[in-house]
C-alpha cells in the first residue's frame, strides 16, 4: 500500500511559492499534510475530472450539434451539468469509500476481497436496521437528523468493521500462505453466507427483505434544496450534501490514519514485509485486523450512507456498487489510497454523464454506459498498466 | 570483439545509472564487470538483455544490434544470464528448470505437440538428454527431481547457471555468481567458470565483488562507478590503479561509506 | 544442508496394498459394480429418497474417476473405462434420467474448467471473464440455427436450419441438406476458431498487465460481452438482446441411439413413452463425453511438452522466463486462445443441449463458479480440475436440490416443522457459500493438488503443531524475491 | 402418507427461491402451497394425497433445466407451476414437452412461450405484447402527447416497453427516449435527461423494487408527470418503498384489485395469515395456476377412472374453459393463452401499503389473444 | 559473565525438511558470537529460531532467563533482540526516516526519545542522514545495509543478530560494516553474526560455532578457530 508523496512535485509554475521558506516551513505542517492538501487534492480531482468530462461534452456537441430532431446537444448540456456533477460527486464519494476497503486489503494482503461488496450492503442493512428501530420505538422523528446521521453512520461503520475482522479471522487468516487465488474463493462464498444470513435474519424479523429506511417521513432528508446556477433550477437532495460531507471527513481522518500515525506506519510496514515487520516489533496480526477494520468501517458507512440516499436496500444490493468501486481501486492504482479515492470520483463521474447524455444518442443510450466506463478503463491499463495513481512497479532484477 | 558496447545510457528519472559506458568483450575470454554499490552493473546487463531499453548508445553482438530487441530475443541472438538475486522457476524441478532454458533453440508448433508426432518426440529427448548433460556438468547430479526451491543457495546459482547454458549462448552473463558462498564454494564455482569457457567455448562475463574471484579468473576487467567506466585492463592493472582502490578497493575501513551515486 | 526426513508413516500400510495393481483392479470393479446396484436400489416412492439420491449420485458419478486413480494395469483400465462410459452410463442414464442429465452438466463444466485451468492454473493468468469465450461459441450455434427473429433467420442469406427454402434447386438443396448433417460439428470448429479468435484479439492488448489488472479487465471484458448479447438486437438484431435465442437446433439423432434406447429400456423393463428424448440426451452425453476427452487428452499434451513449462516458467517468473527465451506475449496468448477455443466449442454444445440462451446465462458469476471449480479441484492439475468441476456442478445442481427436497418431503409427511422464512429450498447459496469456504480452508491446496503444490501443503500440515497464534509467513522470508535492492 | 406411491399426485413449482428475485418467486411458491391447501379436498376425498414439491430454479437456466429432469423423472408429479423468468421458462418448457408434462407459468409474460404452441404449456398471465400496447392507448386517451420509456433490460421489462413504445408512436405519442438500465438502486444520472426533456409520461417496463425506487428519486429531483408501469408493478411494496411518491401511479395488470374482487380479497386474506406478509405479483396468478391444474387433474381422473397419464393431464388443462379465477375468467386458446385477456388500468391511490387494494380501476379492456384474434378477424372478415 | 541467550537442543523444520537438528548455541553478556558453516547449514534458520520468525518443533530458546520458544515475532523484538535479517529486507516505499521510526516501534518515552536515537545513527552513518527522505527501496546496497543495521539499532537493542551484513557489498564497504559491528560492540552490545566471509568474522568474534548440515560440530573461541585446521580448509578457502 502506498499514498501518494504528500509534498507537491517540482519543476512547475509554483515552484517560486513552492520553494520560498514560509511555504517550506508551512508545507511541513500537521495542518498542511493532513487538512489543507488533502482537500486541495479533493477539490483539484473533482474539478479537474468535471473541467474534462464537460469540455469532452462540449467537443462531442460540436461534431454532432444535433444528435436526435429537436434536440440540440449543447443546450443540453449545460441545462444538466449541474444535476450531472452533483450526482456524479456523490456517487463517486461512495465508490470512492467503498474501493479504500479494497485498497487497504488488497495493499497489506495482496488479494481481492471480493466480500466487500457484502460488507457495504450489511453496512446498509444495520443503517436500516438502526434506523428502522428507532422509528418503531417512535423517537426517529426527535432525534436532531445531524445527529441521526452521525450515529447512524458510526453504528454501521463499526458494526461492519467488526464483521470484517471476524471475516478475517475465520476465512483469511488461515490461508494467509496459501496460494492468493483461495482466499478469493473463500471471500466469494462468504459474500452468499453474508446475504443469505442478512436475508434470512430479515426475513424472520420483519418477513420481507426489500428494507426501506423510514427517513422518507423527515422533512430534512426530504425536502430538496433548490439552487439556482444561471437560468436553471437544480433540485440537489439533502442526503447528497450529507454523503460529501460525511465521505470528505471520513478521508481525512483516514489520510492522518494511514500517514501521520504509528499505527499507520505499522499498516504500511506490514503491507511490504510481513516478516520484518514481525521483526521491528510490530504487532502483525493485529495490524491486519486493524486494516480490515478500517476496510470494513469505510465500507459499512458508504452503505449506510447509500441507503440513506437511495431509500430502498436489500441484502443483493452489494454486487453492483462493489464491483464499481473495485474497478475503481484498480482505475486509481489498486493499493493506492489516493488513487481509490481518484478512481471512485472518475467513474462516478463518468457514469453521471454518459448517463445523462448517451439518451440523446438512441443508436446507443445508457444501456452502453457500462461498457464505455470498462471501455475507458482498459484504455487507462493499456497506457498506465499499474493505474492512475499506481506506483510504476518495474521491477528491480 | 564478441560484444561492443559503445556509449551507452540509461536513466531513471533523476538517477543516472549507466551513462556513457563503453565496453568491448572479445570472444572467447573471461572479464569481469566491478564497482561500487550502485554503480550500475547489474543495471548494464539489464541493459543488454534487453530487460532495460537503453536511452541512447548502440550494443552490437556477433555482428548485429541489439538494441530494440525483447530478453527473449535476445536470448535467441545468443547472450544468456544468470540473476543477482536468484530467480529460478521454484515449484519446477532442477531438470525441469533445465528443460525450460532450451526454449529460444527449440521448434515449437501446436500441431506436433497435439499430435505427438515422431518428431515432437524426437525434440523432447533432445532436450531431456541435453539437461542431464548440462545437470552433470554443473555439479548437480542426481537432484535433477527436486523442486528447486528446496535446494541451498549454491545449488541454485548452479540450477541458474545450467539454466542458462542451455540456450547455447555464444556469452553469458554471471551477476555476482559467488555472492553468499564461503571461500571453499566459490573456489568450486571458479572452475566451474573456467569449464564453461574451456570446454563449453562460452565467452564468460561477470560482476563480482569477491576480489579472489574476480583477481583469481578475469582475463580483462572493467571497472564503473558513478555509471561511468573509470578504468579497465588487466587484474594487476586494476589492482595498482588509484582511482579503483579508492572508489572500490579500500584500504582501511571508511565509517560512512564512501561508494554510491544515486539521486542528487 | 539438511536432510529430508522420513515420509509419515501412518498411512502407508493401507496406499501400498492399494497401490498393488491387482488390488486396484478388483477395489474399482467392485466399487462400480457396487455403485450401480445402489442406483437400481434408489426407490423413487421413498420418503427417503431425495437424500438417498443425494448420496448415491456423487458415488456414482464419480466411478470413472476413481478407476483413473486406482493403480491397475493400463489395459485395464482402459478396458473399465470404456465399459463404464459406453456401457454403464447409457444404461443406468436411461433407467434415471437426471444422472444423465448430471453427467451432460458435469462434462460441459469439466470442459469449461480444464479450458480456464490452462488460463489460471497453466500460465498464472487469473481471468475473470471466461464466460465470454463460452458465450461466443453459444451464440454462433444459436444465431445459426435458433427461429427467433435475427438478422441471420429474417435474411436468406444464411442458411436457415429450421426453415429450409422449399425453393431451392437440387444442387442447394443438396448442399443445405449437406451442411445440416454436419453443420453441428463444422459450427463446433468455428466456435473453437471464432473463440479463439476473440481470445487473441482480447489478450493482444491487455496481456502486459499484471496479476491483478488482467483480472479485472478480463472481468470487464465478460461483461462487455454480455452487455452486447444483450443490446444487439438493435438498430440491427444480431442476437434477439434479453429476449435470447430460443429453439436452438440440435445436432441430427442417428437412428441407432433411438434403437439402443428402445432396446436398453425393453430389457430394463422400463416404459419410455418418448425415446427420441432420451437419445437426444444420449447423443449430447456422447458429443460431452467426446469433447471432454479430447479436452482433458490436448491439456496433458500440452503440460507435458515445451510450451507447458514455458507456461509453468511464466507462471513462476516472468522475468526470468523472457530472459531465458520465452517469449512472454506469444505463449501467454496461447494460453489465451487454447482456454478460449475449448470455450468456444462447449458453448456450441451448450446452446443446442439447452435449445434457450440469453444474456443471463453467461454472467459474472458464472465465471467465478468456474474459477472455483478450478480452485476447489487443484489449480494446474488436471484431474483435480476435473474433480472440482464434478463436485461443484453435483453440489449446485443435485446435491443442494435433494437435500431441500429432501427436507420439504419431510415437511409434507408431517414429520419436520420449518416456518417458511426457513423454508430449506431458500438458502441453497448459504450452503454452498459454506461448503466453499470449508473445502478452502481444509484443503487450501485443492481436493487434488499439483505435485509441487502438494508438497507446499504437506509442509503446511507439519505446521499445524505449532502453536496456532501467529504464523508468520515464512515463505516471504525465505523465498520471496527481495524487491528491493 | 407418501409411502403408498399409486396415491400420490404432486404438483411441482420452479421460481426463483434465492437472489434478489426470490422475493416474486417465493411469494409464487408461497401462492401454490396456499392453493394446494385449499384446494386439494376434493381430490383427497378420491383417495389421493396431493403434495406439493417447490424447486428453486435460482433464476438460472442451467439449474432450471436440471430441476426439470428431475421433476419430469418424479413419476408422481403431474403438472408444473412456473417460471417467473422466461429465460429459464423457455429452455426448460422444452423438458416438460419432451416428457408431456403439463407447465402452467403465472408470470411468463413474453409472447415466445406460447408462441411455440406447445400442447403442454399454458400461461394465465397476460401477454407482453398486448399489456404494453394497453398502457399506451389508455396514455393516449389521456391525450399524452410525450412520453419517456424505461425498462430493467430483462426479457420481461424491455420487451412490455418496446411494445409500449410501438403503440405509442402509432397513436402519435412523441417518445422522447427508449432507454435501459441494469441500476437498480441510484437514478440519480438517469433522472437528469429526463427532467431536461420534461415528459408528460414515464413509463417504466420493470418491476416494483427497481421502478418504485427510481419513482421515489424522480420525484425528490422535481419529475411531476405521469407514472406508468406492468403489472410488475403491482405490489404493496411498491407503495412501502415510493412512500407518497406512489399516489397516482399508473399501471396495468390482468389481476384486479382485491377491493373489487371479492375472491381476491379472500385470497389476500388468507394468504397473508398464512405467511405474515401480503402476496407480491404473480401470487395470485400461481394460485390460479394451480388452481386450473388441480382441477384438470380431477376431470382427468373422473374421464379415464384411475391416475391418469401426463398427457391427459395437459389434455385437460388445455381444456379449461371459463374458469373463475381470482385474476378473471380464463379459456385457453389452442396456444395455451387465456383467450381474452381482461386487462386493467389500475391507478395507486396512496402511499400506505395497507391501502393497496383499495386502487382503483380506471379502464377495463378485453383484448384477445392473438389466435382468438385471428379466429375472430376469419369469423368477421373486415370489409 | 551472565548467559544472556541459549539455545537448547532446538530442532527447527521446514514442512519435512529438518532444517535444525538438535543446535545448542549460548551466547554471553557484551560477546560476539559467530555462526560459521557452508551454504545451508542453518544458520540463518538458527537466527529466524531465535526472532521467532520460524518455530522449533522441539527444543528451548531462553534469553534473560526467560522462555521466548513460542513468543511472537514482535513479543521477542520487545524483550530487546533485534535481527538484520538475509537480504537486508528494508520497507522500499517508507522513506529512511520513516524506516528508522518502524525500527524504534517498541521504544517507549515519546518522540523525544526517538529522535535522540536517531541523531545517534545519523552520527554513527552520516550517509543516510543526507537520504533522510528518499525512499528504501531507492537506496544502493550499501546504504541499504546501513538502513537495516540502523534500523535494528533504533530500539537499542541488548542483543543484535546480523544475518550476512556483508553480502554483495563492496570490499571498501565489508570493512566499514565490521568496524561498526565492532563499535557496537564495545559499546556493551552483544552480537550473534552469521558470516561467508568467515576470516574477518572470526577476527572480530569472541567465540564462534561451526554448523554442518543443521548440527553444531565445533565450539571454540573466535582466536582457536582462526587456528582450526578444518575451520581453514572448509571455511577459509585454504588448501
Ligand atoms: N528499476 C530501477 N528504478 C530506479 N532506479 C534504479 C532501477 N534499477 C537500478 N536503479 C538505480 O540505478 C543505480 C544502479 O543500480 P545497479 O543495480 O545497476 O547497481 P549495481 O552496480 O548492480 O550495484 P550492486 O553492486 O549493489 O548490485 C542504483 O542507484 C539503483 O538504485
Ligand atoms: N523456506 C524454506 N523452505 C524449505 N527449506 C528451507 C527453507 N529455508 C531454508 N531451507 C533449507 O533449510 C536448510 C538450512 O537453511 P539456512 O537458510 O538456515 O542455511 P544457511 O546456513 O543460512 O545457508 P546460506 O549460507 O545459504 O545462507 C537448507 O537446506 C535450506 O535449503
Ligand atoms: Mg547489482
Ligand atoms: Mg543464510
Amino acid at each position: 500500500m502506498s499514498s501518494e508523496s504528500l509534498s507537491p512535485r517540482q519543476g512547475g509554475l509554483l515552484d517560486p511559492l513552492i520553494q520560498s521558506e514560509a511555504w517550506q516551513r508551512f508545507s511541513h505542517t500537521g495542518f498542511y499534510r493532513f487538512i489543507v492538501f488533502p482537500i486541495g487534492q479533493i477539490i483539484v480531482f473533482i474539478v479537474a475530472a468535471t473541467v474534462f468530462l464537460t469540455a469532452l461534452a462540449y467537443l462531442v456537441a460540436l461534431l454532432i450539434p444535433e444528435p436526435r430532431p429537436n434536440i440540440v446537444l449543447s443546450d443540453q448540456i449545460s441545462r444538466q451539468l449541474p444535476g450531472m456533477v452533483i450526482s456524479g460527486i456523490s456517487i463517486g464519494f461512495v465508490y470512492a469509500m467503498v474501493a479504500l476497503g479494497y485498497t487497504l486489503v488488497y495493499g497489506v494482503l495482496k488479494f481481492i476481497n471480493f466480500a466487500h461488496s457484502e460488507i457495504f450492503m450489511f453496512g446498509s442493512v444495520i443503517g436500516f436496521a438502526f434506523m428502522n428501530f428507532l422509528s418503531s420505538a417512535g423517537v426517529l422523528a426527535d432525534w436532531n437528523p445531524v445527529v441521526l446521521v452521525i450515529a447512524t453512520i458510526l453504528i454501521s461503520g463499526i458494526a461492519s468493521g467488526l464483521l470484517a475482522v471476524l471475516i478475517e479471522r475465520v476465512a483469511y487468516k488461515p490461508l494467509r500462505n496459501a496460494p492468493r487465488l483461495v482466499p478469493l474463493i473463500t471471500a466469494i462464498g462468504i459474500s452468499f453466507i453474508l446475504q443469505d444470513v442478512v436475508r434470512a435474519l430479515a426475513s424472520i424479523t420483519i418477513n420481507d427483505f426489500n428494507l426501506t429506511y423510514p427517513t422518507r417521513n423527515i422533512a430534512f432528508f426530504q425536502n430538496p434544496i433548490p439552487v439556482v446556477i444561471g437560468t436553471n433550477e437544480v433540485r440537489v437532495r439533502m442526503t447528497s450534501i450529507i454523503i460529501v460531507i460525511a465521505a470528505v471527513i471520513m478521508l481525512l481522518a483516514l489520510n492522518y490514519f494511514v500517514n501521520g500515525t504509528k499505527a499507520g506506519r505499522g499498516i504500511r510496514a506490514i503491507s511490504m514485509d510481513q516478516a520484518t515487520s514481525g521483526l521491528m516489533g510490530i504487532p502483525v496480526n493485529l495490524m491486519i485486523s486493524l486494516t480490515f477494520f478500517i476496510g470494513g468501517a469505510f465500507g459499512g458507512a458508504a452503505g449506510a450512507l447509500f441507503g440513506l440516499n437511495v431509500g430502498n436496500v436489500t441484502p443483493y444490493i452489494g454486487f453492483i456498487p462493489g464491483l464499481k468501486a473495485f474497478t475503481a481501486a484498480v482505475l486509481g492504482g489498486i493499493g493506492n489510497i489516493t488513487g481509490a479515492l481518484l478512481g471512485g470520483l472518475l467513474i462516478g463521474m463518468i457514469e453521471a454523464f454518459l448517463n445523462g447524455l448517451l439518451p440523446y444518442f438512441p443508436a446507443i443510450g445508457i444501456r452502453y454506459t457500462d461498457i464505455i466506463t470498462f471501455g475507458i478503463l482498459i484504455a487507462v491499463l493499456i497506457f498506465r498498466p499499474s493505474g492512475l495513481l499506481g506506483e510504476r512497479v518495474d521491477e528491480k532484477v | 570483439m564478441l560484444l561492443k558496447v559503445n556509449n551507452l545510457v540509461k536513466s531513471f528519472g533523476g538517477i543516472r545509472a549507466v551513462r556513457d559506458v563503453t565496453i568491448g568483450i572479445s570472444e572467447g575470454s573471461i572479464s569481469s564487470i566491478i564497482g561500487p554499490n550502485g554503480a550500475g552493473k547489474t543495471t548494464f546487463f539489464n541493459l543488454l538483455t534487453g530487460i532495460y531499453k537503453p536511452d541512447q548508445g548502440s550494443i552490437d553482438f556477433n555482428g548485429r544490434s541489439l538494441i530494440g530487441l525483447r530478453p527473449d530475443q535476445v536470448n535467441k541472438a545468443g547472450i544468456a544470464r544468470t540473476f543477482q538475486s536468484i530467480r529460478l522457476f521454484g515449484n519446477m524441478t532442477v531438470l525441469e528448470n533445465i528443460m525450460v532454458g532450451t526454449h529460444s533453440r527449440l521448434h515449437i508448433s501446436l500441431p506436433h505437440t497435439l499430435l505427438r508426432t515422431r518428431r515432437f518426440k524426437e525434440q523432447e529427448r533432445l532436450v531431456q538428454e541435453k539437461a542431464s548433460m548440462l545437470l552433470k556438468f554443473a555439479g548437480l547430479s542426481g537432484k535433477g527431481d527436486e523442486l528447486s526451491k528446496n535446494l541451498p543457495y549454491g545449488d541454485q546459482r548452479r540450477i541458474e547457471i545450467a539454466r542458462a547454458l542451455a540456450s547455447d549462448p555464444k556469452l553469458i552473463l554471471l551477476d555476482e555468481p559467488t555472492a553468499g558462498m564461503n571461500p571453499q564454494e566459490s573456489a568450486e564455482a571458479m572452475s566451474l567458470f573456467r569449464k564453461i569457457r574451456d570446454e563449453l567455448g562460452i565467452t564468460v562475463v561477470l560482476i563480482e565483488h569477491d576480489m579472489r574471484v574476480v583477481m583469481g579468473i578475469s582475463e580483462h576487467i572493467d571497472v564503473l562507478d558513478y555509471g561511468q567506466k573509470i578504468a579497465e585492463g588487466t587484474p594487476e592493472e586494476i589492482r595498482a590503479n588509484p582511482r579503483v582502490v579508492e572508489a572500490y578497493l579500500g584500504r582501511r575501513a571508511m565509517g560512512g561509506g564512501a561508494n554510491n551515486d544515486s539521486a542528487a | 544442508m539438511a536432510t529430508v526426513s522420513a515420509m509419515t508413516p501412518a498411512k502407508t500400510g493401507f496406499r501400498e496394498i492399494l497401490s498393488r495393481p491387482a488390488v486396484g483392479l478388483a477395489v474399482a470393479i467392485l466399487y462400480v459394480v457396487v455403485a450401480v446396484l445402489f442406483v437400481f436400489m434408489l426407490d423413487r416412492r421413498s420418503l427417503w429418497y431425495p437424500l438417498a439420491s443425494l448420496v448415491i449420485a456423487p458415488i456414482f458419478l464419480l466411478s470413472p474417476l476413481v478407476v483413473a486413480s486406482l493403480s491397475m494395469p493400463r489395459i485395464a483400465r482402459i478396458v473399465l473405462l470404456v465399459v463404464m462410459f459406453a456401457v454403464v452410463m447409457p444404461v443406468v442414464g436411461i433407467s434415471n434420467p437426471p444422472y444423465l442429465e448430471l453427467a451432460v452438466q458435469i462434462s460441459i463444466f469439466a470442459g469449461l474448467a480444464l479450458g480456464l485451468n490452462i488460463v489460471v492454473g497453466f500460465a498464472g493468468l487469473l481471468d475473470l471473464g471466461y464466460v465470454a469465450f463460452f458465450a461466443v461459441g453459444a451464440y454462433l450455434w444459436g444465431m445459426a440455427t435458433s427461429p427467433s427473429e435475427t438478422i441471420f433467420t429474417e435474411n436468406a442469406w444464411t442458411v436457415s436450419y429450421w426453415a429450409s427454402n422449399p425453393d431451392l434447386s437440387p444442387l442447394a438443396a443438396g448442399f443445405v441438406a449437406f451442411v445440416q448433417s454436419g453443420a453441428f460439428f463444422f459450427v463446433m470448429f468455428i466456435g473453437i476458431a471464432a473463440a479463439g479468435l476473440v481470445g487473441v484479439l482480447l489478450g493482444l492488448p491487455v496481456l502486459r498487465l499484471r496479476g491483478d489488472y488482467l483480472a479485472i479487465v478480463t472481468l470487464g471484458f465478460g461483461e462487455v460481452i454480455r452487455i452486447f448479447a444483450r443490446n444487439l438486437d438493435s438498430p440491427i438484431n444480431f442476437t434477439n438482446g434479453a429476449q435470447g435465442l430460443r429453439n436452438i437446433a440440435a445436432p441430427p439423432l442417428p437412428g441407432f441411439y433411438i434403437s439402443f434406447t428402445e432396446s436398453i429400456a425393453s430389457v430394463l423393463g422400463l416404459r419410455v413413452d418418448n425415446p427420441a428424448v432420451l437419445a437426444k440426451q444420449l447423443l449430447f452425453y456422447t458429443i460431452g463425453l467426446v469433447l471432454l476427452f479430447v479436452i482433458i487428452l490436448v491439456c496433458f499434451r500440452l503440460k507435458d511438452s515445451v510450451i507447458g513449462r514455458a507456461w509453468t516458467a511464466i507462471r513462476e517468473d516472468e522475468i526470468a522466463a523472457i530472459a531465458m527465451g520465452v517469449p512472454l506475449v506469444r505463449m501467454k496468448l496461447l494460453a489465451f486462445a487454447s482456454g478460449a477455443a475449448f470455450a468456444g466449442a462447449i458453448g456450441v454444445l451448450y446452446a443446442a443441449k439447452q435449445t434457450f440462451i440469453d444474456p443471463q446465462s453467461f454472467i459474472l458469476l458464472q465465471s467465478i463458479t468456474i474459477l472455483a471449480m478450478v480452485i476447489v479441484g487443484g489449480m494446474g492439475n488436471v484431474k483435480g480440475v476435473v474433480l472440482g468441476a464434478m463436485i461443484i456442478t453435483l453440489v449446485e445442481l443435485h446435491t443442494l436440490p435433494n437435500l431441500s427436497l429432501q427436507l420439504n418431503a419431510l415437511r409434507n409427511a408431517g414429520q419436520l416443522n420449518i416456518p417458511t422464512q426457513l423454508d430449506p429450498a431458500k438458502y441453497q447459496p448459504l450452503v454452498f457459500g459454506f461448503v466453499l469456504v470449508l473445502m478452502m480452508l481444509f484443503r487450501p491446496a485443492g481436493l487434488l493438488p499439483e505435485k509441487s503444490r502438494r508438497l507446499e501443503l504437506m509442509e503446511r500440515n507439519e505446521d499445524d503443531e505449532l502453536p496456532k497464534e501467529e504464523p508468520i509467513s515464512d515463505a516471504v522470508l525465505v523465498d520471496g524475491s527481495v524487491p528491493q535492492e | 402418507a407418501a409411502q403408498d406411491g399409486d396415491n400420490v399426485i404432486r404438483i411441482a413449482s420452479q421460481t426463483p427461491l434465492s437472489g434478489p428475485q426470490s422475493v416474486l418467486g417465493v411469494s409464487m411458491s408461497n401462492a401454490v402451497r396456499l392453493a394446494i391447501d385449499e384446494l386439494s379436498q376434493p381430490l383427497v376425498d378420491m383417495g389421493y394425497t396431493v403434495e406439493y414439491v417447490p424447486f428453486d430454479d435460482q433464476a438460472t437456466p442451467e439449474v432450471g433445466v436440471s430441476n426439470a429432469q428431475q421433476i419430469v423423472a418424479d413419476p408422481s408429479i403431474l403438472a408444473v407451476v412456473g417460471h417467473l423468468n422466461s429465460g429459464v421458462a423457455i429452455p426448460s418448457s422444452e423438458v416438460y414437452n419432451e416428457n408431456d408434462l403439463v407447465m402452467i407459468s403465472p408470470a411468463n409474460t413474453n409472447p415466445a412461450i406460447t408462441d411455440r404452441g406447445y400442447a403442454t404449456v399454458n400461461r394465465v398471465c397476460g401477454r407482453d405484447d398486448l399489456q404494453g400496447p394497453t398502457g399506451a392507448n389508455y396514455a393516449a386517451e389521456l391525450g399524452i402527447t410525450s412520453a419517456y420509456v424505461l425498462h430493467d433490460t430483462t426479457a420481461y421489462g424491455q420487451g412490455v416497453a418496446e411494445y409500449f413504445q410501438d403503440e405509442a408512436e402509432r397513436l402519435g405519442i412523441t417518445v422522447l427516449g427508449f432507454e435501459g438500465t441494469e441500476e437498480a438502486s441510484n437514478f440519480d444520472a438517469i433522472i437528469q435527461p429526463i427532467l431536461a426533456q420534461s415528459p408528460e409520461l414515464i413509463y417504466f417496463g420493470g418491476i416494483y423494487s427497481q421502478t418504485a425506487a427510481f419513482l421515489a428519486q424522480a420525484r425528490a429531483a422535481g419529475y411531476e408527470g405521469l407514472f406508468m408501469g406492468p403489472d410488475g408493478t403491482d405490489s404493496t411494496e411498491f407503495a412501502a418503498i415510493a412512500g407518497d411518491a406512489a399516489v397516482g401511479t399508473l399501471y396495468t395488470t390482468v389481476a384486479g384489485p382485491a377491493s373489487i374482487y371479492p375472491n381476491a380479497a379472500a385470497f389476500i386474506e388468507s394468504y397473508t395469515e398464512a405467511f405474515g406478509e401480503g402476496p407480491q405479483p404473480f401470487a395470485a396468478q400461481s394460485y390460479d395456476s394451480t388452481a386450473i391444474a388441480l382441477q384438470a387433474i380431477q376431470a382427468a381422473i373422473e374421464s379415464t377412472g384411475g391416475l391418469p397419464s401426463r398427457a391427459d393431464v395437459a389434455a385437460a388443462v388445455r381444456a379449461t374453459a371459463d374458469y373463475e379465477g381470482l385474476t378473471g375468467t380464463i379459456t385457453f386458446d389452442a396456444n395455451g393463452d387465456p383467450e381474452i385477456g381482461l386487462y386493467y388500468v389500475i391507478e395507486v391511490v396512496s402511499g400506505d401499503p395497507a391501502e393497496w387494494s383499495n386502487n382503483s380501476i380506471i379502464a377495463t379492456l378485453e383484448i384477445p389473444s392473438p389466435l382468438t384474434a385471428a379466429a375472430m378477424a376469419e369469423a368477421t372478415p373486415a370489409s | 559473565m551472565t548467559v544472556l541467550l541459549e539455545l537448547t537442543q532446538v530442532h527447527t523444520y521446514y514442512g519435512h525438511i529438518h532444517a535444525l537438528k538438535g543446535v545448542s548455541v549460548r551466547v554471553d553478556q557484551g560477546e560476539v558470537v559467530t555462526l560459521v558453516g557452508a551454504n545451508g547449514a542453518g544458520k540463518t534458520t538458527t537466527l529466524k529460531t531465535i526472532s521467532g520468525i520460524t518455530r522449533p518443533k522441539r527444543g528451548k530458546v531462553m534469553f534473560n532467563g526467560q522462555d521466548i520458544t513460542d513468543m511472537a515475532p514482535h513479543h521477542i523484538s520487545a524483550q530487546g533482540i533485534a535481527h538484520v535479517p538475509e537480504g537486508r529486507r528494508i520497507f522500499p516505499l517508507l522513506s529512511v526516516r520513516e524506516n528508522l521510526e518502524v525500527g524504534s516501534w517498541n521504544v517507549k518515552g515519546g518522540r523525544g526519545i526517538i529522535s535522540d536515537r536517531m541523531n545517534q545513527m545519523f552520527d554513527m552513518f552520516p550517509r543516510l542522514k543526507e537520504r533522510i527522505n528518499q525512499k528504501g527501496g531507492t537506496l544502493s546496497g550499501g546504504e541499504q545495509q546501513m538502513l537495516a543495521m540502523a534500523r535494528a539499532l533504533m530500539m537499542a537493542p541488548s542483543v543484535l543478530l546480523l544475518d550476512e551484513p556483508s553480502m554483495g557489498l563492496a570490499p571498501v564497504l565489508v570493512e566499514g560494516i565490521f568496524e561498526i559491528v565492532k563499535r557496537i560492540n564495545e559499546a556493551g552490545n552483544t552480537v550473534l553474526l552469521v558470516e561467508q566471509n568467515a576470516l574477518m568474522a572470526l577476527e572480530i568474534a569472541h567465540r564462534g560455532y561451526v554448523l554442518q548440515t543443521g548440527e553444531i560440530v565445533l565450539e571454540d573461541t573466535g582466536a582457536a578457530l582462526l587456528q582450526n585446521d578444518l575451520v581453514r580448509k572448509a571455511y577459509l578457502g585454504e588448501t
